[in-house]
């Protein structure tokens, strides 16, 4: 049977845990023997360089990865195409996008965007003197970090500095940012160093879903948890029921499940016939798309309930 | 005897009448003479003097800091190093290492979880099971060190990468949710409760964690048990000729210090309110504890340090982390600076003891 | 074998044949034989890296020989261990001394039979008698004449050369049952104290233990030895008596000067 | 001489005529009793025997594994590892741990290429200054273990943390693609280009790495030099006394570790084409070269082992990964298995040891 | 302070006043005066923890006394290491020996004076001299006596107490230049080998090297030294010579069992 590889930032976060599950039952499905690799921590580019030449080396037909350095890993793609090798960038698009044969992912700033608007229609007049939290991914800024960041406060309405980096913002409104590894763990410390500096918070953005939850225990510590908006991104299963819950205001929710099969779909055609994915139409990449989902939809921006966001969630 | 033999030892006459008495010589007493004994015999007053002028420098640059709300904050974050801390103290006293100390309180807190949610099982009797199995791993790593005599470090970094990935390959990655938690088994959340005396919030765990520190210190001064683990971590081939149990003390100490990663695996929960198998301790764990040890004063070479000078030194992390944050500083500047203040702290310690001696 | 029925004397207390011990390169015991009868101190002597020390670590189970066999009562023994030494009632004081150099005079002398705080303190909290350890450490190390101990909670390490030994030699001296083996117990002391320890060996034989004195001191050694186990390249060349044998002649033995007579018939 | 004194030693006449023959005994030269003999004086023995198991294990299991592409592969992913574990080995030799390895290789990279793009100097000065950067790292480590004289731990995880979080900053996260390298700084990427005999590619990095370990081998078997590390590793207070300068030894080692790292960092940029800061090198290089240390023998506790066991025990961790990669486990079985695999490489070592001692 | 004008024997080579040296609790120098004359064999007595060790220690530069001074050749130093000292020729065997035991015997002979290759192979590439090294250790340690050392690329570790105690004299007899220190030299040697140790301390006189002996020895002690500083509770008793007194004295000296007449009239 022919093989392909996938290849994801870690396998420790869900969100990547499901986006194999998918692609592994996909693979099944079509009759092709898949290998999975990772990245021993978020933002291991050199295990991910070692993956791609195992696959190189293992004769697969196509690799489906989700990048964790988009620029630095071109190289490594090249090779991979040079040696007759299908690659698709999940998730995460290639910088340059056409480094990868094709590209199916969130558009990670428009994500953060949505829930940065949602956020400022929410509070309404309050956003002018808004006291923010911002609760990021690590010290290293990884790409989503970034994009997700500076999309959120774009939304919002702050001025952004470089928007290749976070935390160099100026505005008074936000009060600090934290780094917390993605996990609940890191969002409740990274919460309860912010509440120390300034009791006064009153919005919070999260990186994802589960750094949200550890922030909502933070707060309900101190017994704010009814009167702070937290905002996140993912859109897997216990985060929408968690905005169904009220512990998270609003969520963007991905389609990670989605991206896999449509990856494993590609590299059976490809394998068969040659064939290579064309992108959607007016994109350099095939988007497959960001929802906001919340119980408090505001006018004029598109969203989704949770009893909606819980039918299209990834575990 | 033999003739020459007396002959040859006949200066030994001159012993007639030596003195019978110990030695003694006036001490000078001055303040600050006693001031450096003290200091010289109290492996953990050194960290805490650090500790105290940490405490001040950034009550004095940052307003917030001196107010008891930050203070019971501080001590709740270091609630779980502090118990992983005195694992990892036992276990660098006997002059070795235990890198899977976050590891296997990950993995515990998840198999009290999964236990509880997965198979139905009451919360205290998976709790008690999750104690069970932390003490196994901790007893696999002592078996490892002592038996087949493999390096600390060899093994507890294999057993690290070993539980942390079966820790996700049980869980498939899965968090069981605070509220689900709270609903149907609150025994796991148990630490997580607090008391409030004038409305200053102090977890259960931080009772904990002071109260393991000072069992932990009674039983290593003033027990055999303890003073064999000293033996051990100072020479092992001595102490096992002078009749201590080498192996079996090993094997204690790392079944122990399992069952104390397990304890804080359990603390988690509750501080966390959720299981979650990719919390950052699984990672950290190991050098956050080792870093407590070594500011504490404890030797990585073994058989010297006090345990509650591990305390001082989860502390003075912990104030270091909060102070810089309350100051202002930006993440990467606090990782910097926190960089910096770790190897202040142990220059001052030695700064100090160089001083007195 | 019934050793038991001939009564003590007849039959060795401690008996090794062909004892043979190699590291790598170097053969450290090439077919030892050893006798030690009950109640009687046996000095073993010999030259620099003759094997005494390598001996005496295979009779009490420090190294383990590559061949030959040892008796202990008669009983063929294989001791894996120091430890397993000890619980037969076989004492030792290694030439590197054995202790625990961050720990306390006390705490050595006392290291795996510690004594408990009468009460509940000692039975359920198990909490260390201190003083009573360390009166008793005072008491043994007065008794060896090492008066310039001035602080009895010292570390090891802290000690001079000769208090140390002379730390070393109480212990052994105060808990040994079956036989107590010394080696160079006296090699760091000085005269009063070297004086106290051969009295204290007297003192243990009379209580009907034997002892091995390993020495290259010789007055000393002709001085309390029953018998003198002479020990050259590896192996047992002889067994004299201090009355038969001048030290001239001892020592003329160990360095290979002179053959005593019946290993001159036998070769 | 007073005439009791010269009673008192009238035994020594037996001395006259004593043997001038330096001891010898017959050997058995069995070849059983050589082979144990070369497995004790040759402490890279064992790791060679448990790498060529292992490659043999994997031939076995995957078809694809015996190419010479995929062996080449290997080669070329532990150059870096091998680098870094150079200077890692010099480091544990002394007894002491260099965690900032990784995060010096990383931030010399970054600074090479900062350097070249955005003040635009040359690329060869440019690559020269990265290399005396990472060298005064170093050196600042081993300033503070040697005259500070803190634990190098300690020292180690300080300037982790702070060379890490320098790089950040420094950079901006800024990656400097490959294609803008290739084009105006090709000498940045000079150990990516290959030779290809036979269409096999081979690094110049992989030849770079074996040189390197050659060389050290060299200057820490035959020069005074090396002999002083090893001194200085076994026991410093002694080293110190017979008269090895232990402070200069133990700044240049420190140092020469950090041009080692420095080196890794331009090798960096060749291997894998761009310059970036959040290269996981930084985070897991240190416990990578441990591993290769510790897995080839050199024991934790310094002035044992050497470094071509080193070199096999990164390769053994290379093979592992990649024949587990080819196998087709899961990513985090493989991370379990090499967890085991990591465990197991010791205890054969310790049992083939045991055996033949 | 003119010392070289008024001649080689008047004025001490080394000398100490009043030096005190104190470890928490314990006081090991007690005021302690010393003096060391030019081409004389100094030998120290006293009993075990007297501070006979602690005493060479601090002219050494191995410890740093809290008070009192100290003169070599009539200038003031304070050596801050012991590497210090042997910048100023001071050679010094410590009781605990100083050596790396995982070295072997000519490593550690030659620490830090190693012998490169001639030629370019030396000079370039710094390659070490092995066999010749490894030829003068043999050659030193058969001046000794050490006959049984078979392999003379053993690790240190692997020796005997004895043997390993032979190598370090060798080597501070061997690269010694100003005065060499010997403290208890002899402890751990067979007769043999002790006899050849004093034959070397009258060599290395002969050579024009003074020569401090530490030694619980009586006999030797009155057989090899010129003059004998007697150590007691820390400070120095009296100076005696050996043709003055007999060892019984000396003995009673240093035990506290009778006051020497000099001091009994200072009291
Ligand atoms: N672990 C070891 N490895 C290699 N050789 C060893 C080891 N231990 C002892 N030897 C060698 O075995 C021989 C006998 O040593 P041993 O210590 O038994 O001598 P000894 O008679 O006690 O000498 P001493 O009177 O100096 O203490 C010596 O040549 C020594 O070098
Ligand atoms: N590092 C130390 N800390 C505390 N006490 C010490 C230390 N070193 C030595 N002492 C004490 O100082 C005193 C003198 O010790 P020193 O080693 O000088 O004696 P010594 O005369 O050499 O004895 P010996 O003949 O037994 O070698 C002893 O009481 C000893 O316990
Ligand atoms: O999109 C994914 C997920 O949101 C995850 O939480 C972090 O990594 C990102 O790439
Ligand atoms: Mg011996
Ligand atoms: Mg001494």
């Amino acid at each position: 049977a022919d093989s392909a590889c996938i290849i994801t930032k870690t396998d420790t976060n869900p969100f990547f845990v499901k986006m194999k599950e998918g692609a592994t039952a996909k693979a099944q499905e079509l009759g092709i023997t898949l290998k999975s690799y990772a990245g021993k921590i978020d933002g291991d580019h050199e295990g991910q360089v070692a993956a791609v030449e195992a696959c190189i080396a293992d004769g697969a037909k196509g690799i489906l990865i989700t990048a964790s350095d988009t620029k630095a890993i071109v190289d490594s793609v090249k090779s991979a195409r040079d040696a007759g090798l299908l690659v698709i960038a999940l998730d995460t698009p290639l910088d340059p996008v056409d480094a990868a044969d094709a590209t199916f992912a969130t558009d990670n700033f428009k994500a953060g965007e949505l829930i940065g608007q949602w956020a400022k229609a929410t509070l309404g007049d309050a956003a002018a003197e808004a006291k923010i939290a911002m609760l990021d991914l690590g010290i290293s800024q990884p790409s989503v970090d970034v994009l997700r960041d500076q999309g959120f406060l774009q939304g919002f309405g702050i001025e952004l500095g470089d928007p290749e980096k976070w935390g160099d913002e100026t505005d008074p409104r936000i009060v600090g940012h934290e780094v917390t590894s993605g996990n609940e763990e890191g969002g409740l410390t990274a919460m309860e160093s912010l509440l120390a500096k300034d009791p006064g918070i009153n919005l919070v953005y999260t990186i994802n879903e589960p750094a949200a939850a550890g922030a909502y225990e933070a707060l309900k510590a101190v017994g704010r948890e009814k009167d702070v908006l937290i905002v996140s991104i993912d859109g897997g299963c216990p985060g929408v029921q968690n905005v169904k819950d009220g512990v998270i205001g609003a969520t963007a929710q991905q389609y990670p499940l989605e991206m896999a099969a449509k990856g494993i779909e590609a590299i059976a055609a490809f394998a068969k016939d040659g064939t290579k994915p064309a992108p959607t139409e007016g994109k350099d990449f095939t988007d497959t798309g960001v929802t906001l989902v919340t119980d408090k939809p505001v006018e004029g921006i598109e969203s989704i309930d949770s009893a909606k966001g819980a039918e299209l969630c990834w575990g | 005897m033999s003739s020459d033999a007396k002959a040859a030892v006949s200066y030994e006459e001159g012993l007639k009448g030596a003195s019978e008495k110990v030695a003694e010589f006036q001490e000078h007493k001055s303040a600050l003479k006693r001031l450096q004994h003290w200091l010289h015999m109290t492996p953990s007053a050194v960290p805490m003097i650090v500790l105290v002028v940490a405490l001040i420098v950034f009550g004095l640059l940052s307003p917030n800091f001196f107010k008891a709300v930050t203070l019971s904050t501080i001590l709740q974050q270091i609630a779980i190093v502090g118990i992983l801390g005195c694992a990892q103290s036992l276990v660098i006293l006997t002059a070795g290492i235990d890198l899977s100390v976050g590891a296997i309180a990950v993995f515990s807190s998840v198999l009290m979880g999964q236990f509880t949610f997965r198979y139905g099982i009451p919360a205290p009797l998976a709790i008690a099971a999750g104690l069970a199995l932390g003490t196994a791993m901790g007893f696999a790593n002592g078996w490892l060190v002592a038996k087949v005599k493999l390096p600390p470090f060899i093994v507890t970094l294999g057993t690290w990468q070993i539980i942390l990935a079966a820790n996700y390959i049980y869980s498939a990655n899965e968090t069981i949710r605070s509220s689900e938690i709270a609903a149907t088994a609150p025994a796991l959340q148990f630490w997580g409760n607090s008391i409030q005396p004038g409305g200053v919030k102090v977890l259960y765990a931080v009772f904990l964690m002071v109260a393991l520190v000072a069992i932990l210190a009674y039983v290593l001064r003033h027990t055999a048990w303890g003073r064999h683990v000293y033996a051990v971590g100072d020479d092992p081939d001595a102490a096992e000729l002078a009749g201590v149990r080498t192996k079996r003390i090993l094997i204690q100490v790392y079944a122990l210090g399992g069952l104390f990663c397990a304890i804080a695996g359990w603390v988690m929960i509750g501080r966390f309110g959720s299981v979650s198998p990719s919390a950052s301790t699984g990672q950290l764990g190991n050098i956050q504890s080792i870093t407590a040890v070594v500011i504490g004063g404890i030797s990585l070479f073994g058989g010297r340090g006090s345990i509650v000078g591990m305390f001082f030194g989860a502390l003075i992390v912990g104030v270091f982390e909060m102070g810089l944050k309350m100051v202002g500083t930006d993440p990467q500047w606090t990782f910097f600076l926190i960089g910096m203040l770790i190897i202040l702290a142990v220059a001052v310690d030695q700064w100090i003891r160089k001083a007195s001696a | 074998m019934d050793q038991k029925g001939i009564g003590m004397t007849q039959e060795p207390l401690l008996k090794a044949r062909g004892l043979v011990k190699r590291y790598g390169k170097v053969t450290a015991l090439n077919n030892c034989d050893f006798d030690l009868m009950p109640g009687e101190i046996l000095a073993v002597i010999g030259d620099n890296g003759a094997g005494k020390s390598s001996l005496i670590k295979a009779l009490s189970g420090a190294v383990q020989p590559d061949e030959g066999e040892i008796t202990l009562d008669g009983k063929p023994v294989r001791f894996a261990s120091p430890l397993e030494a000890r619980g037969h009632g076989i004492e030792c004081v290694y030439q590197t001394l054995a202790m625990s150099p961050a720990l306390s005079i006390a705490d050595n002398m006392f290291m795996g039979r510690e004594l408990r705080k009468p009460g509940i303190m000692g039975s359920v909290f198990r909490q260390l008698d201190r003083p009573a350890m360390e009166k008793f450490a005072r008491d043994k190390l007065t008794e060896l004449g090492l008066m310039t101990i001035q602080n009895i909670n010292q570390a090891v390490e802290t000690l001079s050369g000769g208090q140390r030994q002379g730390v070393a030699v109480a212990r052994a001296a105060a808990f040994g049952s079956k036989v107590v083996i010394l080696d160079e117990p006296t090699a760091a002391l000085g005269v009063k104290e070297s004086r106290r320890v051969l009295e204290l060996i007297r003192d243990v034989r009379s209580r009907g233990i034997p002892i091995i004195l390993i020495s290259h001191n010789m007055p000393h050694v002709f001085e309390v030895a029953d018998r003198i186990h002479i020990h050259r390249l590896g192996r047992r060349l002889c067994v004299i008596r201090p009355q038969d044998y001048s030290m001239s002649d001892a020592v003329a033995f160990m360095t290979g000067a002179k053959v005593p007579d019946e290993v001159a018939e036998a070769a």
